[in-house]
């Protein structure tokens, strides 16, 4: 990497940070609504992924998405904007939070029914193994949480009985929801699930970007060479609730410190300082130009109109379709037209 | 009586039938250490412990596959679905064994279970997670779908649905959970599962509803009052069985009704109670039923086009006015 | 034209594409080695290789939601479900997933996907395995819900829907396998999707059916014309979207329908079928609308309750000539 | 186990091999109908674990059920009845081949939905565990084909989070109807699925029943003492068809017949006369008497009525609840009435 690439990588996890802090306040404020998962503490897993996947990578996650939409290379103006429900969204302002995509970037989603996203992951890998694009992988992200649900069993035996060329990214938070790994989970480590399917696997430390780059990066040439699945359990820890007004009585606040200590973007920051490659100074200056990009982004999205009451019944299907049951207000509405 | 919201009338049956019967046991998704992530089972796991109130992994269909397996043993479980958008996971255990082993098995055992779900839209969910699809549970024998409209029905049949030995998917609906009414104290108090309910009287329309359109129906009547119109509003309470007989009742006297749900109209409530309408009560049919639901659409997140999907209570007062003045 | 059974036409229409369009593939259980279970990808396996007649495990979520996937890449799809009744299992993928993709990203890429399952009773395969589910698929916007009646529409809706960027549930009814009728041969035979079809004309009566229930109410209206009573048949061939257009224009001659399916009456296809008819044309209603449906019991194994409780060609007879004579 | 009990196995598994041949003879002839999965060559799976099942083990498993509804303790005439669609079959009639059971047996069915009975059965242990039911263990027996759906994941995570006493019994016929086990799933060996829960295992070979019953029996006070999961993979072999008309084409012949030649029952017979335990004569006279046992169960579901009509809503609910619709002839028969 230049000197710049780790510059705009730093930038690029300070966006996610900030965008994530100030989707927060939007929140409180009423203007982002119904439920908000934040990424925060969480960005060196993203970040370091979308750093080292090639164009050609299909990613694709599950509702706690805004991070893997930015670093899939969405512009933050349009995700903010699909925060806020806005025609200039990602999305077209109907998916919400949970629901963000950009076809273009290569960035599938954003998908909110728990490992639901696992076998259309699969799905992805078999389009490319069918059309012959062997340099493609698909990246699927998961929580720790979504490894116990059926989805999650039956597209990982599909991956490996296809020799399809998936890299299942586990990242464990240690919670879903408020539920504990070992509470819900028969085994403590995810990555020996893939013993159950004969699964190349491995556990890495997901905290330092630099840690998930290296080993993403050697994983992906891996299945790249060798082609089939590979599981990858990135541990990792998320600062916030579960969602916006999580009571949070299964952690210890001692917890969230301890493990705000090895805050992701300090630990990159400091690395870039040890390492010579920016001084204080410069960081600030990118901290900075992050925090532009994002007031722009809300500023972008505010600005932008809601989508217009016509188009609700855009997009139903690809072709224009009779729409059975405008419903009984749009009746009238259309009636009277 | 007491004043209480729906999700306290809600809480307080589960802490009262667990208290009285120890088989009964709830399971489910952050029912537990975390309180019910509506915050219905606040408190329980710390009073009825992990054994009574357990956190299960995201597994639908191990939760309600489960819950048949211990009910076949005769505890009494309680499994929660969080919301009925994730009951789809567990669809097969819903509607292919709870509903149907009694009957495929010539009623060797009983199957008391209850499926608790929350339906719903109008919270800027999306559309994965927006749906009102009670409908489509409703179109199995085997099983009872009980959906209430008010804080007294809510405890009255969730009661009942715990007491029966026959699997209930009980359906409570989000934005229900705040609204507030009088509640009867009586520990024994019980609503009849599969009994219809006028929640308020009239002669010129017959507002048929249930769960969260019970409200906006209540309200559409009150706005009709003020213009001389008094609507009776029917609640279904269940989908099935699905009692027409208040429905019916009403109508012969009105002879015009509305028809209002949540959900998606084709192949819905609305279909079902206007089809049996015209069947039961041909000869007194002054209007065509019409039918107030949801714009067929997934729901989309801006809040502006969700609402305009949704049915609203505006929606209901003019369905009634046109049906009265054609 | 040619003659030939219902599974041949659909197998040709599979064959056919396939030929014309290398994206075109097929997964599913037994669809390869097998031959498909229903026999209808006979030889595919052999002729097109494993590449594009997968075998895959038994799993209905993966083999939807593989298939999704699949679809969003620019390949084409045709995921084989074995039975209807294993449909539950990939419901979360069908209903929230399939249906929703594309309204929820607002139409960024296409999903060209068709879910092919067979549905049905009749033949003693007990509850869990006699289904007619079809309606509540048809309950949700973004998914198209088509299933023919007879040979000829088989292919040309098949085709139809194997071409359409969408997704298609195209169900085909086990005992209409072996139906027979004049197919055209034409490889570009296509059939639109979304649109009824009057297959017989007459003015008595109206009798509006779907699939398996096609030629029940053809021979029904043979019966009926012994009598000199002129039925005309309108074939839905899609609950979604649903053409009312064909079934309306016969009914405000007729002035008399009866609604038939095979599956359960409650929120089932004659329910919507029958609301619309007195919504689209209340004035024209000279008789209630009769709906001919199961008997609303989880379907026994013994045939002779599991004929009693299944639509009978007499059934609908005996109802046409109730609506004409009350 | 004592002489008696040992004729009593061997007649047991001959009963069982019988009914499944005329069951095809009946079947031929239209008088059993739908889906008919036979048993033969598997005895000595159901045989050797009803054998040394205690009465409150809890056995519930798939929809080729005969053989253990007879394991289980159901007289092969209510087994015949059912299969026949009589009001005297273990399920009155309303199941057939697919849907046996017998809860006074402890044998819970009989499912048809592949692997929809797993869950089912992870909650027949939790309702035990619940009600202090110390010494019971349910046996659930399920195919090779089935470990590959969701079911079978989240019912043995379940399982092994709640320590529930399962003995998971993977019948692997080698195919999961015409899909060879490795065209189907990522392992070979079922059993090492279980790693993925970190679930004790093991794979025995399930042709002679001595064999199982030895493993099954051990492994049977290992969950009795210690509590919890394990699974066991046994290997066997189905020699007919999938259900009757299989076109087969998945199989060679000599493969078939290599199996035959070590036919549990013939096995089980080498063993009893090597062992002196008996005579071929003594063999001969429990073949006969199994014959005649069979004889008697055709005779008596043969003998024995459909249910009335008047039953069809009987059953729905536990409770007398009213039927939403009668279904249009029946209407019409009641409103006649
Ligand atoms: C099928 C389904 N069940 C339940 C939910 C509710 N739910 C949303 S997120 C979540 C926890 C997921 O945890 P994990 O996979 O660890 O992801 P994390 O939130 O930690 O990123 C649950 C239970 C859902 N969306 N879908
Ligand atoms: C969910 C579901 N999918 C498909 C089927 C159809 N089916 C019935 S049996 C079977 C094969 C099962 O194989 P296995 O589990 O190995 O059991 P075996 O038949 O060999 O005893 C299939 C695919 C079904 N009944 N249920
Ligand atoms: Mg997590
Ligand atoms: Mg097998």
């Amino acid at each position: 990497m230049e000197k710049k690439d780790y510059l705009d990588l730093y930038r690029e996890m300070v966006v996610i940070r900030r965008i994530e802090e100030r989707s927060a306040e939007l929140y409180q404020k009423g203007k982002i609504g119904g439920f908000l998962h934040l990424y925060i503490g969480q960005e060196a897993v993203c970040a370091g992924i979308g750093s080292v996947r090639q164009p050609q990578d299909r990613i694709i996650t599950a509702y706690r998405d805004h991070g893997w939409a930015i670093s899939s290379g969405i512009d933050p103006k349009f995700v903010m904007a699909e925060l806020l429900g806005k025609v200039d969204g990602c999305s077209g302002g109907r998916g919400g939070s949970m629901h963000m995509a950009d076809v273009e970037k290569n960035f599938w989603g954003g998908h909110a029914i728990v490992g639901a996203h696992i076998p259309i992951a699969a799905g992805l890998a078999l389009g490319d193994v069918y059309q012959g694009n062997d340099e493609a992988i698909t990246i699927c992200v998961f929580g720790d949480g979504a490894t116990n649900i059926g989805f999650f069993h039956e597209a990982l035996n599909l991956s490996k009985v296809w020799n399809l060329p998936v890299l299942w990214v586990c990242e464990n938070n240690q919670y879903g929801m408020g539920t504990a790994v070992d509470r819900a989970s028969a085994v403590s480590e995810i990555r020996q699930k893939a013993e159950g399917y004969g699964m190349r696997n491995e556990r890495i430390e997901g905290m330092d970007v630099i840690n998930v780059r290296k080993n993403v990066s050697r994983v992906l040439d891996t299945i790249r060479e060798e082609g089939g699945p590979y599981l990858l359990e990135i541990m990792t820890y998320r600062y916030r609730g579960h969602s916006m007004g999580d009571p949070e009585r299964y952690r210890a606040k001692d917890e969230v410190k301890k493990w705000e200590e090895e805050d992701p973007i300090g630990i990159f920051r400091r690395y870039l300082i040890d390492e010579d490659v920016a001084t204080e100074e410069v960081l600030d200056e990118q901290d900075a130009q992050a925090e532009k990009i994002v007031q722009e982004a809300v500023e972008f999205a505010e600005a932008s109109p809601d989508p217009e009451d016509e188009t609700l019944f855009e997009h139903i299907y690809t072709e224009p379709t009779p729409v059975d049951y405008r419903g009984y207000a749009l009746e009238k509405i259309s009636e009277g037209k | 009586m007491a004043r209480m919201t729906m999700r306290e009338a809600i809480s307080k049956a589960l802490w009262e039938e667990m208290e009285r019967d120890e088989r009964v046991f709830i399971m489910g998704e952050e029912v537990g250490v975390w309180g019910g992530t509506y915050a219905v089972t606040k408190g329980f796991y710390d009073h009825f412990g992990e054994k009574r109130v357990r956190d299960t992994p995201i597994a639908e269909a191990a939760i309600v596959g489960g819950a048949i397996g211990a009910a076949l043993t005769g505890t009494r479980p309680i499994a929660e679905l969080m919301t009925i958008n994730f009951a789809y996971v567990a669809m097969d255990h819903i509607v292919n064994e709870a509903a149907k082993l009694h009957y495929m098995f010539a009623g060797q055992f009983k199957l008391p279970l209850v499926i608790r779900a929350v339906s719903g839209g109008g919270r800027q969910l999306g559309a994965t997670h927006s749906q009102t699809p009670d409908a489509i549970f409703a179109h199995f024998p085997g099983l009872k779908v009980v959906s209430p409209g008010t804080p007294a029905d809510a405890k009255g049949l969730l009661k009942s649905a715990i007491r029966s030995d026959d699997p209930v998917l009980f359906i409570e609906n989000a934005t229900l959970y705040q609204s507030k009414g009088e509640v009867p104290e009586d520990e024994d108090y019980l609503e009849p599962l599969g009994k219809s309910k006028v929640q308020r009287e009239g002669d010129d329309v017959t507002i048929v509803a249930y769960s969260k359109m019970v409200p906006a129906a209540l309200a559409a009547a009150e706005r009709l009052a003020d213009e001389g119109i008094e609507a009776e509003v029917v609640d279904l309470r269940a989908l099935r069985p699905l009692d027409m007989d208040p429905v019916i009742a009403s109508f012969k006297r009105t002879n015009r009704a509305v028809v209002v749900e949540e959900g998606w109209r084709a192949f819905g409530v609305g279909s079902e109670v206007s089809a049996r309408i015209y069947e039961l009560a041909f000869d007194y049919v002054d209007a065509p039923v019409k039918r107030v639901a949801q714009a067929e659409v997934p729901l989309p997140y801006n809040a502006k086009l969700e609402q305009l999907a949704l049915p609203q209570t505006e929606d209901i007062y003019q369905a009634a006015k046109e049906v009265i003045y054609g």
